[in-house]
């Protein structure tokens, strides 16, 4: 398992608040999977993505690039910041611009390329992540989870190798929850690496392949998910929940489990329990 | 003090060099802060004046809270609404933009909201923010409260609505007043400044006017590309709210 | 910088000390300083000093970095205030480097009682003062608001300023300005949601015209600084009152 | 049945903008219940409860209050607004005053009522609900949950006939959640009717004991959420999923499932599945 990113013993302090936000925090994000960032509200999730593009600097520690120590000085900034795309928890923060077609222009500007490529490229992603009806609409007759979808879309038009995305699917009904986690495993299946914050246990069971839980700023657990579920113990002294369909699935008689692994989908589920 | 020619002579050419380079690092070492710092500290200003800057502003700051609380009896949200205005010029004013120098300054923020607002309304909000940053960021302070708000309260904003309203009607062109607007509100707030400091501190040779222009000299280094700057980021901003 | 002292004025030591008290002694020093030989000026200014970080346990590093920058303001008119035209060069000027001096001495001591009032007193206490002192009630809504906003808006601001760094944004003096010109007109559009917003949840919890605050609640100040305020404040007059008699100027 | 508010073919479309948020609907919410009301984000929730306290007013149709219409003039309104309570989905819409406490008493002070009273109720319902630790601290210091809790409090204080809230779980952890649900639970039995918007099927049906279910600004099923959830194909024609736990138990070989309601709590599930 190699990892895109990690950190190492990173310890960092908001000033003026006396706990640290991360007390120690050494983790890996391995390379070209998906992955979930579990951890109760106010655990570290957002400083360790502002640390993750260099917004903010350790306290002590280090946050490492594929091995190499992240560099802070402007050039280095920069291509870090090309590499690595981050999706806010709030999409009324990072759409800016009037328009979707805008918005996802805004980062393409900056990187300094041609308006024809810049207008070619913005295309490119409106169609794939099918927002062509939206893409000239004010921003602000979108709904969340429209919003949503454009900010990832302004974010994917920069080709990040690793994508940061905090609390994707909060507020989001279950139809746009689902348009969201299609269009990450898309960008997954193209070689990018995907690394969601969530405090939705069910999500991070059905979706991720790796799961990293955070508590008070450290690293608690790392795994993939049906390990890390395992230990249930553990995770309920965290003050997280299991997700519904393992707790269900341990619920069952034996005999009925006999064989199967724990499905992480409802599909999986019916499948396990009704074998063709 | 008596010395003798050759010496007074070096004296001063020595005295002179020195200030040049204090100058020169005092510049590269505080310019980026200084327009908070346009704002008198705390018992800097002699009683007296510091006094007689209150009873000029209080009178504006009486009328512009009574043309609130005129509009705000028929719909008392008008409150809210200038309450979460304040609270946006205070932000505003937290915003570093760079400066034509390449440095970087924070802007009043009093040109826009006199053009939105209207000038009495802001001379109310723009004293709720030097309150706030005389409280909140110990920037300014309560006994220079008077003057400063005087300043920056009530005659950047009375100079950026007239220029506003006079440019408007004059050319018709409205960027060009938006432009006006802003830098003349921020360039009045760094005139009337530097002539409350000169009044409060007469050079010992040449007075007031000569003080006058130390004062204003070392300010213009910072204020005047700075209220360039404002100029031009207040256009772009109502160009923004104009497109939404 | 707004959080830091915002924090510490809810988490130091004298914050639920009487804020009347606080107001009155902070005046008072003041007032004295004014009216005071520079002497006299200094051991105010570390009395209010021990008063900060003594007492209230406000951190030294934090006290002084923040006296340190109260006084930039002085700093950059020094050049003004101690430099002279005469005879058509510049020249350093005796009395003006005297009145430097002077002012030096009585601004660091007011910015320290300054600095003692709001490093260790809520905001809201004192609202509280200003309501008791009659302030005009709307005068006091606005600024509610006002306050109760502000930090949300900061956080707003300094999250978009964030995500456009994160997409590359604010490089050049050009896209700077630019950047912060969208940045404030899409913040100004945050500012009249939460405006719609407040208005809609106040109807709603019965807003009828006016935002009452709960009247003065008397706090005690213990009797121990009590007496150090009294017996302090007199031997500051008795020093005062010597330097007078004895001529000092 | 008896319905405490109701609306009667009510349609309200907003200044500029082309579709109507409410379409004529027609809804009951039963007195004495657990009341959710489900639907995709922009179903028109959020705008019902605007029309449920009387800030926007039917462009046509009614709004009714235990049967009799609600007027518009200040008086009825304000007597409106003391007998129904609403929590906003965003908490920072409707605290003002700068700590808990004080914005508790905030309410109480409208209604005129004498400053002991207030400090003495304000005092009750912070001790009732744990939040005495957090009562002086100022509100901006306060995550999100915990200012959730201070918004319910606060509405709570003015003991209300109907309690209103919009989305009051999203974006909190499970434990909040809890907290949250646990202290609705006990409103109700204190004989205040909750009604919570949410598009969390899962906490409509585990916590519900009467569902709406609007779409495009209509009501498109009412009833107890075994009956609403059994009509499944009219729900997934809607856009919305069926609660997990449903599902799952739909999907149990049918033998497990004889003689029992499907279960809508997880411990009811694992009962079900060994009984005692």
């Amino acid at each position: 398992m190699k990892a895109i990113m990690e950190t190492e013993d990173v310890r960092y302090r908001y000033p003026g608040i006396g706990e640290e936000a991360l007390s120690g925090l050494s983790m890996q994000i391995p390379e070209g999977r998906k992955v979930a960032i579990c951890g109760a509200n106010g655990c570290g999730k957002s400083t360790l993505f502002l640390h993750a593009i260099g917004i903010l600097r350790p306290t002590s520690g280090r946050v490492k690039w594929r091995g190499q120590p992240v560099g802070y000085d402007r050039a280095s900034l920069g291509a870090l910041r090309r590499r690595v795309g981050l999706v806010f928890q709030d999409p009324e923060h990072q759409l800016i611009l009037n328009t979707p077609r805008e918005d996802i222009s805004y980062g393409l500007r900056n990187l300094g390329l041609a308006e024809a490529e810049i207008r070619e490229r913005a295309d490119r992603i409106v169609e794939k992540m099918g927002l062509a009806d939206l893409a000239g609409l004010p921003t602000h007759h979108l709904s969340l989870g429209q919003k949503k979808r454009v900010a990832l879309a302004g974010v994917l038009a920069l080709k990040p190798e690793l994508l940061l995305l905090d609390e994707a699917t909060a507020y989001l009904d279950r139809r746009s929850e689902r348009a969201l986690l299609a269009e990450l495993d898309d960008a997954c299946r193209r070689g990018v690496t995907v690394a969601m914050a969530t405090h939705d246990m069910n999500v991070a069971y059905s979706w991720a392949d790796w799961v990293l839980v955070m508590d008070k700023g450290r690293c608690a657990m790392a795994g993939p998910p049906h390990e890390v579920f395992s230990r249930e113990e553990e995770i309920q002294a965290l003050g997280l929940e299991l997700p519904l369909l393992y707790e269900v699935w341990k619920a069952m008689p034996e005999e009925l489990r006999a064989g199967f692994e724990s499905p992480r989908s409802l599909e999986a589920f019916k499948e396990a329990l009704n074998p063709v | 003090m008596k010395f003798a020619p050759q010496s007074r002579r070096t004296r001063k050419i020595a005295s002179t060099l020195s200030l040049i380079a204090g100058f020169a690092l005092y510049l590269t070492l505080n310019a980026p802060r200084e327009a908070y710092a346009m704002h008198i500290m705390e018992g800097f200003l002699p009683a007296s004046w510091a006094a007689f800057w209150w009873i000029a502003f209080l009178p504006f700051f009486a009328l512009g809270l009574r043309s609130i609380a005129r509009i705000a009896r028929e719909t008392p949200e008008l409150k809210l609404m200038l309450g979460v205005a304040g609270a946006f010029t205070f932000v505003l004013s937290a915003l570093k933009i760079p400066s034509v120098t390449g440095s970087s300054s924070h802007p009043t923020g009093t040109g826009l909201g006199s053009v939105m607002f209207g000038p009495l309304p802001m001379s109310v909000l723009g004293s709720i923010v030097l309150l706030f940053q005389a409280v909140l960021l110990a920037h300014g302070g309560i006994t220079t409260l008077g003057a400063n708000a005087f300043s920056m309260a009530v005659c950047g904003p009375i100079v950026g609505w007239f220029a506003y309203r006079w440019l408007q009607r004059a050319t018709g062109r409205q960027k060009l007043a938006i432009f006006a607007a802003a830098a003349l509100a921020d360039l009045t707030t760094y005139v009337v400044t530097s002539l409350q400091l000169a009044l409060a501190f007469p050079a010992e040779h040449g007075g007031v006017a000569a003080s006058l222009a130390k004062f204003g000299g070392i300010f213009a280094v910072t204020q005047i590309p700075l209220a360039i700057s404002e100029g031009l980021l207040t256009v772009l901003i109502w160009n923004w709210l104009q497109a939404h | 910088m707004i959080r830091l002292i915002d924090t510490l004025s809810h988490g130091n030591r004298l914050s639920s000390a009487s804020p009347l008290w606080k107001c009155g002694f902070a005046a008072a020093m003041i007032v004295l300083a004014y009216a005071s030989h520079p002497a006299v000026q200094a051991a105010i200014a570390l009395w209010m000093a021990a008063w900060t970080v003594v007492y209230a346990r406000v951190p030294a590093r934090i006290y002084l970095a923040m006296l340190g920058s109260g006084c930039l303001f002085f700093v950059a008119s020094l050049p003004a205030l101690a430099v002279d035209f005469r005879h058509g060069a510049l020249a350093l000027s005796e009395s003006g480097l005297h009145t430097a001096a002077r002012l030096f001495v009585r601004a660091a001591c007011c910015l320290s009682a300054m600095l003692f009032l709001i490093l260790t007193t809520p905001m809201l206490r004192l609202f509280q003062v200003l309501q008791k002192l009659r302030a005009p009630q709307l005068l006091l809504e606005l600024m509610l608001v006002t306050y109760r906003f502000l930090f949300l808006l900061l956080d707003t601001a300094r999250m978009m300023h964030t995500a456009q760094r994160a997409r590359g944004g604010h490089g050049g003096f050009k896209s700077r300005i630019a950047d912060t010109a969208a940045l404030a007109a899409r913040l100004f559009d945050r500012t009249m949601h939460r405006y719609r917003g407040l208005s809609h949840g106040l109807a709603s919890r019965g807003f009828a015209g006016d935002i009452r605050l709960a009247p003065y609640e008397p706090a005690a100040l213990p009797l121990r600084y009590r007496l150090e305020i009294a017996l302090g404040g007199a031997l500051l007059l008795g020093f005062e009152i010597m330097l007078r008699i004895g001529g000092y100027e």
